[in-house]
């Protein structure tokens, strides 16, 4: 049976645990030929599924609630992730002690997606984001960190696992930074979650293939986490840009097993409640307007998991 | 093949033959020329919306017509803000500063034998630097607002008008070029009342592509880094939320601006080259 | 003696060509006075042209000599010495006939109400008064060819080089240009090389005329004309004028290699 | 050829120097910036011998770039992901596929455009609209569809090269077809010569400066479609895929070097069709 | 009587240009029988290109009828029946002389061998044997004007329309073109329509000589030659030659309003 999992993001150890149970033959054991397709910054993994291009995807929670409103009926049906990774990420310089401080500040943001955990933030602490008195500059933040080395902005988005470090890598010592996660400020959101389509699950046959690969992509998961250096060797070995490093991608490995630590692949249900009612707390103009209803089932991780 | 295929080939045919009849039948009556494109985008856009629906294809992978219409008229402020944004400022000013820079690039090239030899090749490899590679370094370089843009589109229409604009300047005939020599004209005098005129044509030819670049030079510089607002801002934060009509009527925003402005350049040529065998014959 | 305005010795032109080189040019000797009247006549391809463009310094001996008024071709150029018809119109498509012929006076920097004036006076020279506003391609062959020549008349060039100004113009057109331009050279002066097929027109208007062969192009005869510099057009029914045609005649038959 | 040395050199020597100086010029505030964090004052030549040999420098040094490409080409096996020949040859196949799917369909166009007024009336409107179309946004649209199709790898690379490729040389070889004159054209007619005789004979023929002028936009332009494509298409071989690695990471250095490579590319390409040009031109005897 | 190959009748033509309407054409009629040698003749502008034009269906008469062969000039040209000379030589620079020759050979289809024959007979007859493969820009004026020539008697049309072919011609070269066109005309029966400028050259040719006047373009004379078809050169001297010329003369000089 071929699965097709489409990444939200290009190769690197963010996604280290499918790579592991490719290579360590664990979807093989379970009868599975899993093709993984890495994604980049203009891939919309929902495009891609609704497309028919890929089985399964990786994709935030927030952006899959927004577009199941839209009427894209994806379906969690595992969730690797137990914590979030976002933060903001400023250089202490700017006087920037406390989330009051943004006022008048220009930050750096995610779009294409990733930005619905930042305007419900901001809608939570009632700081306008469109430019008016009082408020933030928004930027649409490229695909790296040089606005806070070029001080184009005093506050960008970073994941712990990866543009943080490349901050620290570019030579600013961590004292010179205060950072704000998401996880703290009590507007975390559910980040690298599997979802298919809803109307697919209705296969029995597409039920029980998912089974096998959730099981098989939580063995990876957790032998990734066990074993870090060699998992992050793996990735390298399946980064076809040639570009990634044997050092970046074992610190992103310790710093991502932090976030896979907790879950066994079930989805919590609290964590759950808890990005919805995040998203749905978004104040004039809420990410979904509505609680969405059968956005996720536990069904595929209780049989992969028994 | 599925009826709805049948359906839209014969369709397609069926508008097809009516504009081979209007556009031969009356070669030279405005309304010809105004009706037949338009009933070929017609055309196009029934197709569109036909299969569409017809094939039942997601929204989210390609919206039909109408949505993109109902889109259009729910977003005009937002549409007429991004449009100033992304155009009139970006695309605009790149347009000019780089295009003007081309043709007096140009000149020097062609002024000085040691640039040409020198320049020119020089000039392509620099000119030939990937447009997307580009973008992140201009905007690091000039800040995340329009600026940054402009730059984008001066790089990218900089070779299309160079290249022409040489190969303008050298298409005149040894004739012409003759009598300026008996006449001992200047460098310069030669330049004005022989070589520019000659080549028009071939400016207007990279003029005319320019426009276009101009177009998606500014779009796509947004894609890596803008303030929150433009066109390509707008399409790229829409892709990721899904939101596919309000994408396609920034396409289409973009298209009518890029047509609008093509014809604007091919109606100056008309005008500046009436005198070249491919204006006159029509 | 004067010194001659044009002199060349033993000049050679080859072109290299695809097909092997071409001499268009071998040991021509000549030498041109001032107030010269110059017509050159000879089969078709036997360097007439090429010998005016290489006096007005479009093309470079590859050996010999050339002086213009004792300086080189090329400085003579740069000083503006030259009025050249071309065997070709070559009028500027983008410009209406009245901007063709002011076009040299552009350049050479004379005032608007100067060229305003010498336009006119040109075009109505070559009778294409009514044509001032039309462009090239809206003009007969020979209207082209009249308007070529007025762009060439309207500045005050010291030597005038004309590849065959007439050949498309008819008879009476011509009997009057032909007398038009010995007026002008009458009065100012100018040296004048004038490229034929007619030989009575070689005769009629040239104080000297040169026959030439083809292959290689050299000079086979120079005939100085012995006709006085008053000339009415009926002098061509004299006598002279015949024994001075007939010469001319006979030197281009000889040229010819299949009589 | 030879002859063209000096002033390249010329050029490039002036080139470096100018780069040199914005390098020390835009490198500098980092250093400072850097210098004030640690509570030390630099002087001038600690500042412009560190501005040329940061790590991640907003415009890297001259030396710092040649090294990268020379690890990037001659570092590894050239069968090595991490080589930049490897990059390239999987950018340039595509953009050799896409360039000929590009100039044949701008070609056909631009044939049919001449010879039927209904196309002349009815399709360019809609090229030129087709063009205003941001590739970059429906580049990804388009690796998901025909993903969805089957077509995967080279394939859709091309066919978004061939996009952007078609245009120019339609434009170019319209102006070209139509440029014979009145006369060319007239003694045709009186041969009664078909059109297609009218093609082959006349319109193509006078339309070769047109032609490779367009051909040198049309292949840069391919180029850069097939690394515009290369972004969204997983992201995974090709200097597109590097460059975007590169940003990702921002590792300035390696960006600039896959630019480099990118160029080279580019200009190797533009260069090819120039010799192209040079050769028929006078095999066509149009080149005096 | 025998039907004629070209009728005209009441044909009027009218240019539209930026600077007003030009009639270049105004109520001509004039028939030509099949085997008809017609020259025109008249002064620069006055609307001979014109009128050859309308016979070869390139320009649309105003108004008034046309027939070539009891049919529409159109449907004649696409029968092939017409060879043109025009007034520029008009050779394709990209192609070599033989292969400008060649031309309308590939275009209407004869065979290779057939092709090569051809293009040697027509190139020896002007007189280009050994210029077959330079390629135009690389010939002297009177070369491409004869490359021309050669082009359009390659193939075999019924028709022959040919725009002052031998202007650029010396007056050797030409009378021997003009014997051998006489010649050609004799063997093929050929109806021909030529533009000259020369007088002699007109009587000499022609079965009929048609004098045009311009402003507006009309036909002010039509001549019948009284000449035998058989015309050795020195029928020049004659006096029923010297007959005709005078009257083509006085109608040429009627037809200038300078006169
Ligand atoms: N395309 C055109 N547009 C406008 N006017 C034209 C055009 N072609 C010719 N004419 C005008 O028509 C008239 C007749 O021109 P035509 O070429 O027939 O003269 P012609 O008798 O052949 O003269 P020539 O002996 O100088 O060749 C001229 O006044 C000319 O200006
Ligand atoms: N650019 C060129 N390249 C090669 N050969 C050339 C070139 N120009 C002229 N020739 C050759 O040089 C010779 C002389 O040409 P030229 O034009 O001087 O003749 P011409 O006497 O003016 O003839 P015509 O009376 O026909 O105009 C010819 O054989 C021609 O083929
Ligand atoms: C255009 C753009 N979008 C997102 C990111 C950041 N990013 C990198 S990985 C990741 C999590 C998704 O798996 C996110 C949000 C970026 N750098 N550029
Ligand atoms: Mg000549
Ligand atoms: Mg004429």
């Amino acid at each position: 049976e071929s699965v097709k999992l489409q990444l939200k993001w290009v190769t690197q150890a963010q996604f280290a645990g499918y790579y592991v149970a490719a290579e360590k033959g664990y979807y093989e054991e379970e009868g599975l030929d899993v093709e993984i397709l890495p994604g980049g910054p203009d891939i919309a993994p929902e495009q891609v599924i609704a497309g028919g291009g890929a089985d399964v995807i990786v994709d935030w929670m927030p952006a899959a609630l927004a577009a199941r409103e839209k009427g894209l009926g994806l379906v969690n049906i595992a969730q690797p992730f137990k914590h979030s990774g976002m933060m903001l990420t400023c250089l202490a310089e700017n006087g920037i002690t406390s989330p009051e401080d943004f006022k008048g500040k220009t930050l750096g943001v995610w779009f294409f997606g990733n930005e619905y955990p930042f305007l419900s933030w901001m809608s939570k602490l009632g700081i306008p984001t469109d430019g008016s008195e009082g408020g933030v500059t928004v930027l649409k933040q490229g695909f790296n960190v040089d606005p806070l080395l070029q001080k184009q902005a005093a506050c960008i988005s970073t994941m712990t696992y990866n543009e943080y470090w490349q901050v620290i890598d570019a030579g600013i010592s961590a004292d010179d930074l205060v950072t704000f996660k998401y996880e703290d400020e009590g507007v975390a959101t559910l980040e690298d979650g599997l979802y298919v389509m809803e109307d697919r699950l209705a296969d029995p046959a597409f039920k029980e293939t998912m089974v096998k690969f959730v099981r098989a992509s939580m063995k990876g998961w957790k032998d990734a986490e066990a074993n870090p250096d060699e998992a992050a060797m793996i990735v390298l070995d399946n980064d076809e840009t040639g570009a990634q490093t044997e050092q970046h991608q074992k610190r992103m490995m310790g710093e991502v097993a932090k976030l896979t630590a907790g879950s066994n692949g079930a989805l919590d249900v609290a964590d759950y409640e808890r990005t919805v009612a995040t998203l749905l707390g978004g104040g004039s103009d809420p990410v979904i307007t509505q609680e969405p209803s059968g956005a996720y089932t536990l069904e595929i991780t209780d049989a992969a998991l028994q | 093949m599925s009826a709805v295929g049948w359906g839209a080939i014969a369709f397609w045919l069926a508008a097809w033959g009516a504009n081979s009849f209007l556009a031969n039948r009356y070669p030279k009556a405005g309304w010809v020329k105004a009706l037949v494109p338009t009933l070929f985008g017609i055309t196009l856009l029934v197709l569109w919306q036909g299969l569409v629906r017809g094939l039942n294809v997601s929204p989210v992978i390609l919206p039909a017509p109408t949505d993109i219409a109902t889109a259009i008229g729910a977003n005009i402020p937002l549409l007429w803000g991004d449009f100033s944004q992304t155009i009139l400022k970006g695309a605009l000013a790149g347009y000019l500063i780089g295009c003007g820079a081309a043709i007096v690039v140009a000149v020097l090239v062609d002024r000085s034998p040691f640039l040409q030899r020198g320049l020119l090749p020089v000039g392509n490899f620099v000119a030939a630097l990937p447009i997307v590679g580009i973008a992140p370094i201009l905007v690091m370089w000039f800040g995340f607002d329009w600026q940054s843009k402009a730059a984008v589109v001066v790089v990218m229409v900089f070779f299309p008008v160079l290249v022409n604009m040489v190969a303008g300047l050298a298409a005149t005939d040894a004739l012409s070029r003759d009598l300026m020599a008996t006449w001992s004209a200047s460098y310069p005098q030669a330049l004005v009342k022989l070589r520019l005129p000659a080549a028009l044509p071939f400016l207007f030819n990279g003029l005319k592509i320019a426009t276009t670049l101009a177009l998606i030079g500014a779009i796509v510089a947004e894609f890596f880094g803008s303030p929150t607002r433009g066109m390509g801002f707008r399409i790229s934060t829409a892709v990721g939320q899904l939101d596919l009509p309000l994408v396609w009527a920034e396409i289409t925003v973009a298209a009518l601006a890029g047509s609008g402005f093509y014809g604007l350049i091919a109606m100056i040529e008309k005008a500046a080259t009436f005198w070249h065998p491919s204006q006159r014959g029509k | 003696m004067r010194s001659p305005v044009i002199d060349a010795k033993d000049l050679n032109l080859i072109f290299e060509t695809n097909d092997g080189p071409v001499q268009a040019l071998k040991d021509v000797n000549l030498s041109i006075e001032r107030g010269d009247f110059v017509s050159f006549i000879g089969p078709s391809g036997c360097g007439k042209t090429t010998f005016l463009r290489c006096i007005a310094a479009l093309e470079h001996p590859t050996s010999g000599s050339l002086t213009v008024n004792g300086i080189s071709p090329e400085e003579a150029r740069k000083a503006r010495s030259y009025g050249y018809v071309f065997q070709a119109a070559g009028l500027y498509p983008w410009r209406t006939i009245a901007g063709n012929v002011k076009l040299p006076l552009e350049i050479m920097g004379y005032t608007q109400a100067d060229q305003e004036a010498r336009v006119e006076k040109v075009l109505s020279l070559v009778d294409l008064q009514g044509f001032a506003k039309k462009f090239p391609w809206q003009l007969s062959g020979g209207m082209q060819q009249r308007a070529s020549i007025a762009r060439a008349l309207a500045f005050d060039a010291d030597i005038l080089l004309m590849d065959e100004p007439f050949g498309a113009l008819d008879e009476i057109v011509r009997d009057r240009l032909n007398e038009e331009l010995l007026k002008l050279w009458a009065t100012t002066g100018k040296t004048i090389g004038f490229v034929t097929h007619s030989i009575p027109e070689a005769v009629y208007l040239s104080t000297k005329i040169v026959v030439m062969s083809p292959r290689p192009g050299r000079i086979t005869d120079v005939i100085e004309s012995t006709l006085p510099k008053e000339r009415p057009l009926d002098i061509r029914d004299s006598a002279e004028f015949l024994a001075i045609a007939h010469r001319v005649r006979e030197g281009l038959r000889a040229g010819h290699a299949y009589d | 050829m030879k002859k063209s040395i000096l002033p390249i050199l010329t050029v490039l020597a002036a080139i470096v120097v100018i780069w040199y100086a914005g390098a020390v010029w835009l490198n500098s505030q980092w250093t400072y910036d850097q210098a004030a964090r640690a509570g030390v004052e630099v002087t001038f030549s600690e500042m412009v011998s560190d501005t040329l040999t940061q790590a991640r420098p907003v415009l890297p040094a001259p030396h710092q770039v040649a090294k990268g490409l020379w690890d990037g080409i001659a570092g590894q096996k050239i069968t090595s992901k991490r080589s930049l020949v490897y990059h390239a040859w999987i950018t340039f196949s595509a953009t050799m596929a896409g360039f000929g799917l590009g100039t044949i369909a701008g070609i056909l166009l631009a044939v049919g455009i001449v010879h039927s007024r209904a196309m002349d009336m009815s399709v360019m409107p809609w090229a030129i609209a087709s063009q205003t179309i941001p590739i970059l946004a429906i580049a990804p649209m388009v690796i998901v569809v025909l993903a969805s199709l089957g077509i995967k790898g080279m394939l859709p690379k091309a066919i978004i090269a061939a996009y952007l490729s078609f245009f120019p040389v339609l434009v170019g070889m319209v102006k070209g077809l139509r440029a014979p004159d009145a006369m060319q054209l007239d003694l045709l007619r009186t041969y009664n010569a078909s059109d297609a005789q009218g093609f082959w004979k006349l319109r193509l023929p006078a339309s070769m400066p047109y032609l490779f002028a367009s051909l040198k936009v049309g292949i840069a332009a391919a180029l850069v479609g097939t690394i515009v494509a290369e972004l969204p298409a997983g992201a995974t071989q090709g200097l597109g895929a590097r460059l975007l690695s590169g940003s990702y990471y921002g590792q300035t250095i390696q960006i600039w070097a896959a630019l480099f490579g990118a160029a080279i590319l580019a200009a190797l390409l533009v260069l090819v069709v120039g010799v192209v040009e040079r050769i028929t031109l006078k095999r066509k005897g149009m080149a005096q």
